[in-house]
């Protein structure tokens, strides 16, 4: 319902998503857009293509766009930093979304736990291949914040578990079609492996396609991210499991957020959404 | 009949005028000559002719009939085929495919190679050019590339042919093959019209003259009117000696070359310059005239042997240290080796000076300017502005800046490869006077020329070279073309196929065929 | 013998990749197994066939950065047209490779007619295309049909990715050998005027050699939708240099006039084979850059040494 | 008045440029704002200091693909070794143009000496200098010393990054019509065999071109490093196509001889004018890749209509 009024008829908000390359930071968007709607602000978003100083272009040009609140899904967190600080003699609402940004007081902060959510999914594949055997690693872009918490998360808990042995870990920058041939390459020179896990899940519908074109079967795939053709996967059985983030609710939680700082009212300085270990039997929740 | 004419025709580029009001005509089996200095604008008139430009004021007619040539296709279907001056090729390509490119036999789109193969030898063997036509055209010498594109023009079986200085670059044997096929043509009622820098050539092959000059027709006369009235038409005043060599003393040794060898291609060549002689390099295409200067400059290595200037044995491979030494060479081929056509010609001019007149890495700006339009006056190049690009300058002019660009360097020893080729009668006249000052100033010449007349008359001595090695040489003032012509083929005698010389008189020179 | 001499010769850094390849064998048992030059093969045949795209263009003396954002355009354009439009399998190939050709002839307008350089020509096309997959597919992957999944299988135990870049290989030899078009291309890159004089259409040659490299991108990407089971919003990102890359290591110039479908070949399996290797050998992510170039470096500098030796 | 016509003449896009700036600020007030073009030149500042380093090569005939990583990894070995290693501010900055220098001499070299063509020499030295940034920073930015910062930040009122790009342009355009080397640059791009027998040393020339390349990367690093107050592995990813662009657009020619440090200004102002432009418009993202590709077609189209007019 609309009913609220805001205290223009269409106050601008820009989102500065760090790439729209990704069906991830697409939903997170859609959430951002559904909200804005529903509040009655104009939401503009600006697409930084997973550059740090594109983005920070683009904060300065937000106040020329006439934003009355910014809100950042950083490249990378310390970057984002001088991008913000642009944006504080203008007294601007900010508000971070995703991944934090480094040093700053912004507005308010929502996010989900990268770390955690690698920690969920080593547990969770650990149980999946019965504590034992080689797995691998499928890598993000090195040097995104993202592959260092994710990967991190994992290999402390990963640690834990003396039977199993990380077999090789190389990076298919995030992406479905590098993760095909990386994943084909590995099993090549390390037949023995058991499970899989995927910094993300377009990485791991890669691995699951390579898997597919007979390199082995019985091997785990385990993902990251809940996109809706990774959670079809693993509804389908293709991969065991992924990391759900909440996309959408990000992007809501953001724009109410941004609203209500524009308004003046108070803003929890944190949100934190819940990263969910999702598997073929509580997937039909998040579909 | 007229066949084709142009007819009150003015093109200008820019703010230069350079065809004013021409009117051209020729008639079948008949040979029209044009004449003119560098850049009067002799090839901007056949252009005009070939659908290449568009006249600004005049037009066209064939047969009579107003047309016009929008572009090079419509000039092909009204039965005109044209020889440029420079050489059209695309190195990288067969010679055949060269000579067919634009119209490739083919079927359906699919290139008919046999065919191709079977109608580019017949098409060489027309002119008698004995060459593998599936070799790429690059590893041909500039002479039988331009045979190449001369039999590429007969082989459209055009009515009209225009041949833009074809000669430059061919040696006495190809020039008179062309001639007796363009007696051929005549009789079989083609029109042509005809460019050189050559005057003997235009009573041997014209029927008609026009002469040009500051892009306007002076004069159209019978191709038979003595050469001096031609100098006179072309440059406005007579030119008493066409080779004003002042010899001097001969001095010091500035150039010694010892057993040069290079394999494959120069056998232990060995030959001195000293200061104020001028050394005329005489030979047949391939005699290995090129590779010799090549090497003494360093552009090319060389297996053995040794070169010295001045006392001081030169680096192989090193031209820096030549030029260094005072060593500056003009190349064989202009446009491919001599000049940067897009940048100015005061920066072509100054290339050489450029680095050792700088102060702390400064170019001299102000003083290559003057330098540079010093130059450019005394060697009359004819142009609108020294910032022009080198590229836009007529052929002739072109090759004035390469040598201008040695005679700003104050050289000790000049190395010129056939250093007048294309040049006007009144310009050579010209760099002649600029070798004549090298010598003066105690500097020293080495000219390899296939122009057996200029070496002649330049040269104070002469070596000659035959099959890459130096088969004689001679003081130039007791040398007859026949010595020379002797030496340069005397490697064919020695040959053990007992191949026999026969030698025929043409007005350009003597020449050699062996049968 | 004379013939093997000149074969390697002519046909860029092919001791360099055979070199490699010996390296490889000792180094990592699991390279030279049968399925793991089937796997190379598969990956060098998106390389390949962009290449073998690119091989038309840079012989003509330009150059297309716009083939990587094409083929990830026409084969979106083949999943949208299939799973949101309704159309039927064989009409979505029929469309991928029309948006292709398209989208070669724009770039070749642009290049012949308004004089652009190819270069910004491209890339301008680049990034349109790029802006319009993202535009149709809204950020996200979209399900490909069993049409375009076909490129993606085998067929009698032979993955269609290989027989595919076969077939566009052979296709790209016959157009440049056989055909005057292809003669056309080799003429306007090694001397344009002397094409013009010759009665070449320059600009008809120019527009033809982006039709072609559209077309092959087009192809391209159904091979990357049909590995994938899904046109990707990214796909083929930043692959035009991977094809630029092969085309220049096979010997051709960027000014032009020389370049051979053999050479890009031997290319395009070049960069297979290092990435391969390098993964087979589990070098770590961040080492695997430096290695990569300083393997490509070393490949193609083994080349150029033994030309140098032959001109003395 | 002729002289602002030769003026306009060779300078690339520069009406392309005008008119977009007329039509940007018609339709979008902010744009004509003494803060927005501070902003747009800060915004150029990067590509047109890597930009002016391109252009050496470019005159020179060549292509250097390595820039935007040679920026990042210099700009991470001047935060690394202030950082851990302690070295003082000045010295990592010394550190960061040396790094700069040898990348550009190795690529240099390769190209001379090993003949390697430069797309292949620059494509391997960015693989490798990208590798080591990651190797160096173990895939996480850095922070940066008040040394590197100050080049991100403002002196005066003034932002140094566009004081930065003002004096690299006028270094780069002394060195390109003053000096010798400059002048050498030209002529090997122009005609090599030409300047070659004219006593220029060719591969003093080669080499040259890309040193200067790589100590301009080193220098557009700190730039950026300076705004982002951290040095970031992935710094400067992709910025080769822009620098290359920027020069191409200016009215320099892949083939060499020609370009000018002016056009290539215009070049990348006329990139960051089209980006913040569609910023400020709200265009939407995916369709500003679109209309960013359709603008560049556009602008350097004008100049090229210019062109064929004059020569008629
Ligand atoms: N495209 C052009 N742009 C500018 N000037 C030109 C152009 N083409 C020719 N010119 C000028 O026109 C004049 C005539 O040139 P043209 O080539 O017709 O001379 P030419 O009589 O053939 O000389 P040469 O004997 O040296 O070949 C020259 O001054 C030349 O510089
Ligand atoms: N028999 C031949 N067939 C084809 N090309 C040849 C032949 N001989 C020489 N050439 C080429 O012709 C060019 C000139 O050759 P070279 O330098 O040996 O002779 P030159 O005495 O300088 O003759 P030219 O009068 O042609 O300059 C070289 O590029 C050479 O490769
Ligand atoms: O959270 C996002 C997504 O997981 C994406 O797949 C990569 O970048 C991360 O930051
Ligand atoms: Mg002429
Ligand atoms: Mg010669």
């Amino acid at each position: 319902g609309g009913g609220t009024q805001s205290s223009s008829s269409a106050d601008k908000v820009v989102l500065l998503v760090s790439t729209l390359n990704n069906p991830f930071f697409v939903d997170l968007r859609d959430g951002a857009q559904e909200e804005a709607t529903k509040q009655g602000v104009d939401l503009v978003v600006s697409d930084a293509q997973n550059d740090s100083a594109t983005q920070q272009n683009q904060a300065q040009n937000a106040v020329s766009q006439g934003a009355k609140a910014v809100i950042i899904n950083p490249v990378d967190s310390d970057a984002a930093a001088p991008a913000v600080q642009t944006l504080m003699p203008s007294n601007l609402p900010v508000i971070s979304v995703d991944r934090a940004v480094t040093g700053v007081d912004v507005t308010s902060h929502i996010a989900s736990d990268n770390v955690a959510g690698g920690k969920q999914a080593a547990e969770e594949l650990a149980k999946a291949i019965g504590d034992q055997g080689d797995i691998l690693i499928l890598e993000g872009t090195p040097g995104a914040a993202s592959t260092r918490d994710r990967g991190q998360g994992f290999k402390d808990e990963i640690a834990k578990h003396s039977g199993i042995r990380i077999a090789a870990e190389q990076t298919a920058n995030f992406d479905r079609a590098e993760a095909l041939d990386v994943t084909t390459n590995l099993m090549q020179s390390n037949p023995n492996v058991v499970g899989i896990y995927a910094e993300n899940d377009e990485m791991g519908l890669g691995a699951v396609q390579a898997l597919g074109n007979g390199a082995g079967n019985g091997v785990t795939v385990f993902g990251f991210d809940g996109t809706a053709d990774g959670l079809k996967a693993v509804a389908d059985g293709q991969m065991v499991g992924t990391i759900a983030q909440q996309p959408r609710l990000l992007g809501q939680k953001a724009v109410e957020a941004a609203v209500k700082a524009i308004k003046g009212e108070v803003v929890e300085q944190t949100q934190s959404i819940e990263v969910e270990t999702v598997t073929a039997d509580n997937v039909k929740e998040f579909q | 009949m007229t066949r084709l004419s142009l007819v009150g025709a003015s093109k200008t580029f820019g703010p230069a005028k350079v065809v004013d009001r021409v009117s051209v005509t020729v008639e079948p089996g008949k040979v029209h000559v044009l004449l003119g200095e560098n850049g009067a604008g002799k090839s901007t008139v056949i252009k005009m002719m070939s659908g290449i430009y568009q006249p600004d004021e005049g037009h066209v007619e064939i047969d009579g009939k107003r047309v016009t040539l929008p572009n090079i296709d419509a000039a092909h279907r009204h039965g005109i085929a044209v020889i440029h001056q420079e050489l059209n090729i695309v190195p990288e390509l067969s010679v055949m495919e060269n000579l067919f490119l634009g119209e490739l036999p083919s079927t359906a789109g699919f290139v008919s190679r046999r065919t191709m193969k079977r109608r580019a030898r017949r098409a060489l063997q027309v002119i008698g050019l004995d060459e593998d036509v599936t070799r790429p055209m690059r590893e041909l010498g500039a002479a039988r590339q331009q045979m190449v594109m001369i039999a590429k023009a007969l082989m459209r079986n055009s009515s009209i042919l225009i041949l833009d200085e074809p000669t430059a670059s061919l040696t006495s044997r190809e020039c008179e093959r062309l001639f007796s096929i363009m007696d051929d043509l005549k009789a079989k009622g083609i029109g042509m019209v005809f460019i050189s820098h050559h005057l003997d050539e235009v009573a041997r092959v014209g029927d008609v003259v026009t002469v040009l000059r500051d892009g306007q027709v002076v004069a159209t006369i019978d191709a038979q009117a003595p050469e001096d009235t031609l100098v006179r038409l072309m440059v406005g005043r007579d030119i008493d000696d066409q080779y004003p060599r002042e010899a001097q003393e001969p001095g010091e040794t500035l150039l010694k070359v010892s057993h040069l060898t290079t394999k494959g291609s120069l056998t232990d060549v060995s030959l001195e310059v000293h200061a104020g002689e001028v050394v005329g390099l005489a030979g047949l295409v391939g005699a290995g005239r090129t590779e010799t200067l090549r090497a003494i400059v360093g552009a090319d290595g060389y297996d053995y042997g040794s070169v010295t200037v001045c006392g001081r044995k030169l680096p192989r491979r090193n031209i820096a240290a030549s030029i260094d030494a005072g060593l500056g060479l003009v190349p064989e081929n202009r446009r491919d080796e001599g000049l940067i056509l897009d940048a100015s010609v005061a920066e072509n001019l100054g290339l050489a000076t450029m680095v050792p007149t700088a102060t702390l890495g400064f170019v001299d700006r102000r003083g290559q300017r003057r330098r540079a339009t010093r130059t450019a006056g005394r060697l009359r190049i004819r142009m609108a502005d020294i910032k022009q690009s080198a590229g836009s300058l007529s052929g002739g002019n072109q090759q004035k800046v390469v040598f201008g660009k040695w005679s700003m360097a104050d050289v000790k020893v000049l190395l010129l490869d056939e250093p007048t080729r294309g040049v006007d009668v009144g310009a050579r006249v010209e760099i002649y006077e600029l070798v004549n000052a090298v010598t003066a100033s105690g500097g020293a010449v080495l000219m390899a020329s296939s122009d057996l007349p200029e070496v002649l008359g330049m040269a104070d001595r002469i070596v000659v070279m035959s099959n890459g090695r130096v088969s004689g040489q001679m003081p130039a003032a007791d040398a007859t073309q026949e010595q020379v012509m002797a030496l340069a083929v005397s490697h064919m005698e020695n040959s053990k196929e007992g191949k026999s010389t026969t030698w025929t008189r043409s007005r350009h020179s003597w020449h050699a065929t062996a049968h | 013998m004379d013939k093997v001499k000149t074969f390697v010769a002519r046909n860029g850094a092919l001791i360099g990749l055979v070199l490699l390849c010996i390296i490889l064998a000792i180094g990592a048992p699991a390279f030279l197994t049968g399925a793991n030059l089937l796997n190379v093969g598969i990956q060098a045949a998106t390389t390949a066939i962009l290449a073998f795209g690119e091989t038309f263009v840079i012989i003509e003396a330009g150059i297309d950065l716009s083939v990587g954002a094409v083929a990830a355009l026409s084969s979106m354009l083949a999943a949208y047209t299939g799973a949101s439009m309704g159309f039927p399998p064989a009409l979505t190939l029929v469309v991928c490779v029309a948006v292709g050709a398209v989208f070669g002839a724009i770039s070749g307008m642009l290049n012949a007619w308004m004089r652009l350089p190819s270069f910004i020509a491209t890339l301008a096309m680049m990034s349109v295309a790029r802006g319009l997959t993202l535009v149709i597919s809204d950020g996200r992957p979209i399900a490909t049909s069993a049409a375009v999944n076909f490129f993606g299988g085998t067929i009698g135990g032979m993955p269609v990715p290989i027989l595919t870049m076969v077939v566009m290989g052979v296709l790209a030899a016959v157009i440049l050998n056989l055909t005057t078009a292809g003669r056309a291309m080799y003429a306007v890159g090694g001397n344009m005027e002397a094409a013009r004089l010759s009665g070449i259409s320059v600009h008809r040659t120019q527009i033809r050699v982006f039709v072609l490299s559209g077309i092959f991108a087009a192809v391209a990407g159904l091979v990357i939708a049909g590995r994938l089971h899904s046109a990707q919003p990214q796909a083929a990102d930043g692959y035009e240099m991977d094809a630029i890359a092969a085309v220049v290591i096979g010997g051709a110039s960027l000014a032009g006039g020389k370049g051979r479908v053999w050479g890009t070949f031997v290319g395009a399996i070049l960069l297979a084979v290092i990435r391969n290797g390098l993964n087979i050998l589990n070098v770590s992510s961040f080492w695997q850059q430096v290695v990569i170039g300083l393997v490509i470096a070393a490949a193609v500098s083994v080349d150029t040494l033994r030309r140098k030796e032959d001109t003395h």
